[in-house]
């Protein structure tokens, strides 16, 4: 039950030429003391008894379809298209291209994905990808610091609480400073802009859901000499005005929305766009267009004077794997829809979101938090708490109700519609929370 | 024949996936001030013309499924087609869908921690890095953290790593604030005792190493290292970039680290997928478990759950809990194999590395560290041969090179990794593509390789004047 | 660079997939007089020596996916990935299940039974068939079962064709026992009426027509002909190989058709699958209904059921109950696209098959019966000019050509057929490297392809002494 | 919601340049009386919401997995790697290789097909793949005649039924005559083969899963001027004497038990396996090695003149589309388990087959039917009607219990077992037909 090809005799013949007696011989110079010490793992199991010790597990979950849970993954349609052509094993099973000349496929096809997202944020350019929405939004602020070379920075509340966390973390190892704007009716306020800040950050829709109108803030960051980072979902870019279109220096977010699996939370991507000027103050890959020997066009990675296995401790972070495969799923979920079908998912979201909306204040107890506009996800305030009825809608079938945390209020919950829900949905939902909180 | 991309390919109003039937007015939802403006100019094709499309790109592409790939540091090992099945079976949950609806999956979660605190001989573990380099900040931040906590924080400004260490070790330090002292390596390829004594002292906060090293050899003072390091206070972080020389054999808890980053999509089969997504969970020793980041699946009498109520956690390094889905991809390799397939696949490895360092070897190549060899070694070619060349010779040959001038220690390197899932057979015939490289007439070198895709590409023009979207002039 | 087959590389003891633990000894289960003295000399290779092999053979090969495949009468258009998505969700039924609990399979079953008779405008329908030459043969038996019932069996025992029919239709008329007559076309490239009376007679059994026919044509005088049929006693067959070019538009059975055969792999987007498998459902009138094969899928008042007791039945034609995977593929089909769509679908086909036609006229091919065409059309290379060359031709331009020297009444014929899915850059596309070829040298063209994983092979060879085994000597 | 490329406005330039005034216009020269009639179909939904309705079909399915059901399809290991190799868009989207240029990904695989289906039968050749094992037989049956020129066929009743029925139906066909051998205790008693006979088929093993001893069939068939066809399951060849080493002219079966979904019942395939001398008679394809040009190693399609589209009414069969694909997975499948793969997989379930079988006949009522020795799969006779024991079984979440048809004896059902079976499935089937006779 391994994945090694070598007979009996191979491993005997093998031996023989370098010299060692056995297996066990090729550790002999380790430590005595650490060799083999005994490790508790279970028995090895044939594949199909793997699987279905799997499916066990798996049948123990309740799956997410078509759930009202918002928070930053929401359940959209994941195409079998996009599937099929990212499990090619070429893509899957292919890493870093270093040897462009066999890599043209993965070059080609995330210099693609660079060019839609830069589209998408109404920016020049962005890199090849982040580990997720949270960390491209550290790495991006972190380009804001370097760029101005400043130490402060403020955010919005209305930023995922989970993103705050994870620049919290990044900023505080480098010294740098992290000011909280609290949301103000469910809005960022504009904020003084001090001259120690480096960057100011709001996103779009907030975390509550609410549309911000980032321009006040663009300009407040550039009057003081600071970047202005957007957070932002791409799939609203289908149909929002973008960060770059409100002046946004950097844009940043995560790329579920793009019809990626929800897979509990990961792997998605992080996208990180920006102008032109900051490049070289880009964390992560980039690839370029370039021409070969016969003049042929072709892609390659570029500027890797900015990356750690080149500079070292100078790098511009110490990123290397990033998320290429779920990148590439992102731009062809892009492909596949277009302009035209982009905007239509994120529409139709907006609209069931919004009929949610009014069904849900139907149910008696239950009061409206988000402010109009909202996107696709929207807070309300529950007469209960928040877990207490995520369970309960889950004991009837539904997943609805992510708890907001208490720093925006008592008692808030998110609700998101996407595509996939239809007015049944909708009604049923509304019933389910009306016995809920009965 | 270059190949189209998927702008030009683009048709205006042609459409792929429709997604929506009635599809509603955007101005009655949103007020216009928020609407876009111009379209993003995303590509316009049919569903056909996608496939075709990434098809063709695939078939530009080369990777562990179609080419031996002896990328050394980076495990191009076999994944198999299994864990694909495996994790299409929990695509469907949400981050935040009730704990209680979501049991299979934080029982799997749990259940990798243990296999792997096991594997590595840690107290406690967090599966919330995305990557490698990801697990290593994490480490580090937790170190930081410790010596904060203990008061230290102000004093111990530096960490140190060889000089034989992977680039992201000193990005990380850097990346946390550190300033990076680098240790030299020995004559023997192993971390200099003596140059380390004189570097550790109480302005120290940490010591990376990875062993097996990236010349493959096992630092055989392993112990006597960390008892220096634990002396001076100093915490000893484990780089698991390696790990798959020892797995089952040998393990960095026992050898006296404090943290250790395991990657994932190395050692556990998670596919490299062209740069990721891959995992990077991090273990820890007892005492640094406080400052692992949040949260943790912990085992509760109700059953599994997540664990936030951590006062001196870091935090969060990255949204959620991590790559769920490369976790199950790792969970089915270690059920799959258990330790006796584990401790096979390790000690295979090494096996294929000696052996085909015994073949290049005779084939004029020089090993300049000769130590006994784990899971890869560093090769030279013979005077007056680029390492750059030869690999663009072995494209033309049909093989992926190894991975060249790395580590920075060894001029003109060439580090082989061929991991433990190729055959004799295919080690033996890159040898002799090796050997027959050697042969070659310098100018067939210098101008290899001839039949890919795309032959040899203008780097300069790339870093001089960048185009990095197509609608970039 | 010729490509190993799967036995060189064989490696004795080799092992890849494991799916037992504890080996049981054959002799303690089975007597020895049973027992296989000599192992069967399958290949001996580890997974990833699998994957590989497999993955390269795939990339040594085209498809739709890869490539435009503009193949006559086989309707090479788009597979949506969906489908496969939509067959793995029923794949581990067993056809003997208790069909209680397997309500789910049945209803898509009738469902689609119910969908293809309206689009054909037949009475019953079996989906049993696994492909179309099975679903004539099915069609052939059930008309021979009914002309037997009525005591016309020893009578009539003459199946027409017209002389552009597919080759399955005289070689299914001479499976079923039936002697074959041959119709001439018309000047037209249709059915010769005149002649056609001339056949007609209490000694046929049926006459076999695929409308439009394989010169792409359609039958205008249909009604005529049926009527004909019907005052002779003669069973009208409709070879449903060309539907895609009429689905939604007009239906065999209100053409007065009695027996339809589909094929699900050509008009319904099941993927072809490099042979197949495909899936042959036939559809009848109701006066042919009592001879379909058994099972029928049936809705009762307890759900659905499998009828067996259908005593007039020519029996089976397969076992179970058809490709079953193959009809979630359809059923998925004809729910996506609707009336509208597949309507949409069919003249779009006509629509491609025509501008593609007006394109290579323009580039100096002939069109013999240049006529309305529908979903496809004949066309000929200029004097001097062999077919063959040009196919090979194309293959070096990076397409795959169309059908070549069928339908015989065409010399040198090339039957393209374009299908809805292929854009109209393709079509310009594909016409320009048609101009192009008869631009090239005589040398080239007949030497032709040159870049392709393999030229020209040597197929004399093969015939005189094939080798059919690797262990053939 | 269709998969075609065309905007409106090519549409109109493609009409324009073909001289047509709309879509309607394409079919104007179709007869009035039957254009456009009204048909009644659903209306068309998104992928997203097809997916979802063929989930719901789905889930009014109890899934077969180690289903303990027989007779002809069993529930194996599917295994992901050859789902995932098949699942390439090349194999997926080729059709018949006419153009060996560009086809010697199938046609490589379908030589080493031919090669190890020939290995397994112990014969010299094999084609390139059939419908189903029923139809293969027939066509197996239908060589044989052409091959001796004699119209009569002695089949054994342990053939399975199916596979006579179809036999049946395509010998009716063309006047041959059908004697069936009925089983005696449950074997084949030895024929008198007369001289009209050209084909004498045994299956083994047989319907009720007992092993037959083939070789003086096959001797009595050739003592007669007749051809002996020998109907397998080619798992079990992995450890029986295959039918060539007892003398078979001819083997036929289905490749389900070779990991193939079991699928309802299929797409599996047949195969077809005889003599060199034979190969012109045989019906379907077949692929040959052969030289390029330039020397190099390549396969083609050969002797074409057995088929129909060059040899019209004198081809040797209408066959043209085969099987093509899921014969590949069957190859995919033996070169992923390899000879003691293979070997293992057979008596694992042959094994457990007759724990089963002990096990079973510890319930009260239940009675042997089938002789030993037999393979993986046995009949036994029940005290209840085996549909209702069957439907009973299912309630309780187990499939087992094939109804034997009547032909065999009353009340007999046939079980299974394979290879995902463990000891405590076996415990428990039995504690499930306890409740259900008790």
């Amino acid at each position: 039950m391994d994945y090694t090809p070598h007979t009996e005799e191979e491993i005997r013949e093998m031996l023989r030429r370098v010299g060692a007696a056995s297996l066990e011989d090729l550790f002999a110079h380790l430590p005595k003391e650490i060799l083999s010490p005994p490790i508790d793992l279970p028995e090895p199991l044939p594949e199909w008894k793997v699987l279905e010790e799997l499916r066990r597990l798996a049948a123990q979950n309740l799956p997410a379809h078509k759930a009202f849970l918002g928070g930053g993954v929401r359940s959209h349609h994941v195409p079998p298209v996009v599937q099929a052509l990212a499990a090619r094993g070429e893509f899957l099973t292919a890493y870093t291209p270093y040897q462009p000349e066999v890599s043209q496929g993965v070059l080609q096809a995330t210099f693609e994905y660079q060019t839609m997202i830069a589209e998408l944020a109404g920016l020049e350019i962005a890199n090849a990808s982040m580990y997720d929405g949270a960390t491209a939004l550290a790495e991006g602020v972190l380009l804001a610091l370097r760029e101005t070379g400043r130490m402060g920075v403020l955010v919005s509340q209305g930023v995922h609480p989970e993103y705050r966390a994870v620049l919290r973390a990044y900023l505080e190892a480098v010294g740098a400073k992290l000011l909280t704007l609290p949301l103000e009716g469910g809005r960022t306020p504009l904020p003084e802009v001090g001259e120690e800040v480096g960057a100011v950050v709001v996103q779009n829709p907030n975390f509550l859901g609410a549309l911000e109108d980032l321009g006040p803030f663009a300009e407040a960051a550039h009057g003081a000499g600071a970047l202005f980072v957007a957070v932002a979902d791409p799939l609203s870019l289908g149909v929002l005005k973008p960060p770059g279109a409100y002046g946004a220096d950097i844009a940043v977010g995560d790329g579920q929305s793009l019809g990626l699996p929800m897979g509990f939370g990961g792997p998605h991507f992080g996208f990180l766009a920006t102008k032109k000027a900051f490049v070289r103050q880009l964390p992560g890959r980039l690839v370029s267009e370039t021409v070969d020997v016969e003049g042929r066009r072709g892609f390659i990675l570029t500027l890797q004077a900015r990356e750690q296995y080149i500079r070292r401790a100078k790098a511009k972070s110490n990123i290397t794997t990033n998320a290429q495969l779920t990148a590439l799923m992102g731009a062809m979920y892009l492909a596949a829809l277009g302009p035209e079908g982009l905007r239509e998912v994120a529409l139709k979201s907006v609209e069931m979101a919004h009929k949610l909306h009014a069904l849900l204040l139907e149910v008696p107890g239950v009061r409206p938090f988000t402010p109009k506009p909202f996107f696709n996800e929207f807070a309300l305030a529950l007469p209960k708490d928040p877990e207490a009825v995520r369970r309960a809608l889950a004991e009837r079938g539904f997943h609805g109700a992510t708890p907001v945390p208490r720093e925006y209020g008592e008692n808030l919950a998110l609700f998101a519609a996407t595509e996939l829900h239809e007015e049944e949905d909708l009604l049923a939902l509304r019933e389910a929370l009306k016995e809920v909180l009965a | 024949m270059s190949f189209p991309l998927i702008f030009e390919r683009s048709r205006k109003g042609r459409r792929g996936l429709k997604l929506v039937k009635a599809v509603p007015k955007a101005e009655d939802l949103i007020p216009k001030e928020h609407l876009r403006e111009v379209p993003p100019r995303l590509p316009e094709v049919d569903e056909l013309t996608l496939v075709r499309h990434y098809t063709g790109l695939s078939r530009r592409q080369v990777g562990v499924d179609t080419t031996f790939y002896p990328l050394g540091s980076c495990t191009m090992k076999y994944n198999p087609k299994l864990h694909e099945e495996a994790a299409r079976l929990f695509a469907d949950l949400h981050p935040y869908q009730d704990p209680r609806t979501a049991q299979g999956a934080l029982r799997l979660m749990w259940e990798l921690g243990e296999y792997l605190k096991a594997l590595t001989g840690m107290d406690a573990i967090t599966l919330e890095p995305a990557a490698g380099a990801h697990g290593e900040l994490t480490g580090i931040l937790i170190i930081r953290a410790y010596h904060e906590d203990r008061g230290e924080g102000r004093t111990r400004r530096v960490v140190l790593v060889p000089d034989s260490a992977h680039g992201s070790n000193p990005a990380t330090a850097s990346m946390a604030g550190y300033q990076v002292r680098e240790i030299p390596s020995g004559p023997e390829g192993e971390v200099d005792l003596e140059a380390l004594k004189r570097e550790l002292g109480p302005h120290v906060a940490a010591l990376m190493l990875t062993n097996p090293n990236t010349l493959g050899l096992f630092e055989r003072r392993i112990l006597e290292i960390s008892r220096l390091c634990k002396e001076a206070g100093v915490q000893l972080y484990y780089d698991g970039a390696n790990l798959n020389a020892i797995m089952g054999w040998a393990r960095p808890g026992d050898m006296g680290f404090d943290v250790v980053h395991l990657n994932l999509h190395k050692t556990f089969t998670v596919p490299h997928g062209g740069g990721g997504p891959g995992s990077g969970p991090v273990g820890v020793k007892a005492h640094l478990a406080p400052y692992l980041p949040v949260p943790l699946v912990e085992r509760g009498e109700e059953g599994f759950y997540l664990d936030f109520d951590r006062p001196k956690s870091i935090g969060r390094v990255r949204s959620f809990y991590g790559n769920f889905l490369a976790l199950v991809r790792a969970w089915a390799y270690i059920r799959t194999l258990g330790l006796e397939g584990l401790k096979k696949a390790a000690a295979l490895a090494v096996l294929n590395a000696r052996y085909l360092k015994e073949l290049l070897k005779e084939k004029g190549y020089r090993v300049p560290y000769d130590g006994p060899s784990m899971h890869e070694f560093v090769a030279q070619p013979p005077q007056g041969f680029r390492a750059l060349d030869l690999a663009k010779g072995l494209l033309e040959l049909g093989f992926h090179p190894p991975t060249v001038y790395f580590p920075l220690i060894v001029k003109e390197a060439l580090m082989v990794e061929p991991t433990e899932t190729e055959a004799k057979e295919t080690l033996e015939a890159f040898a002799e593509a090796m050997g027959a490289l050697l042969k070659k007439p310098k100018e067939w070198l210098e101008n290899a390789p001839y039949s890919t895709p795309v032959r040899r590409l203008d780097e300069l023009r790339a870093n001089r004047s960048p185009k990095l979207t197509y609608f970039d002039e």
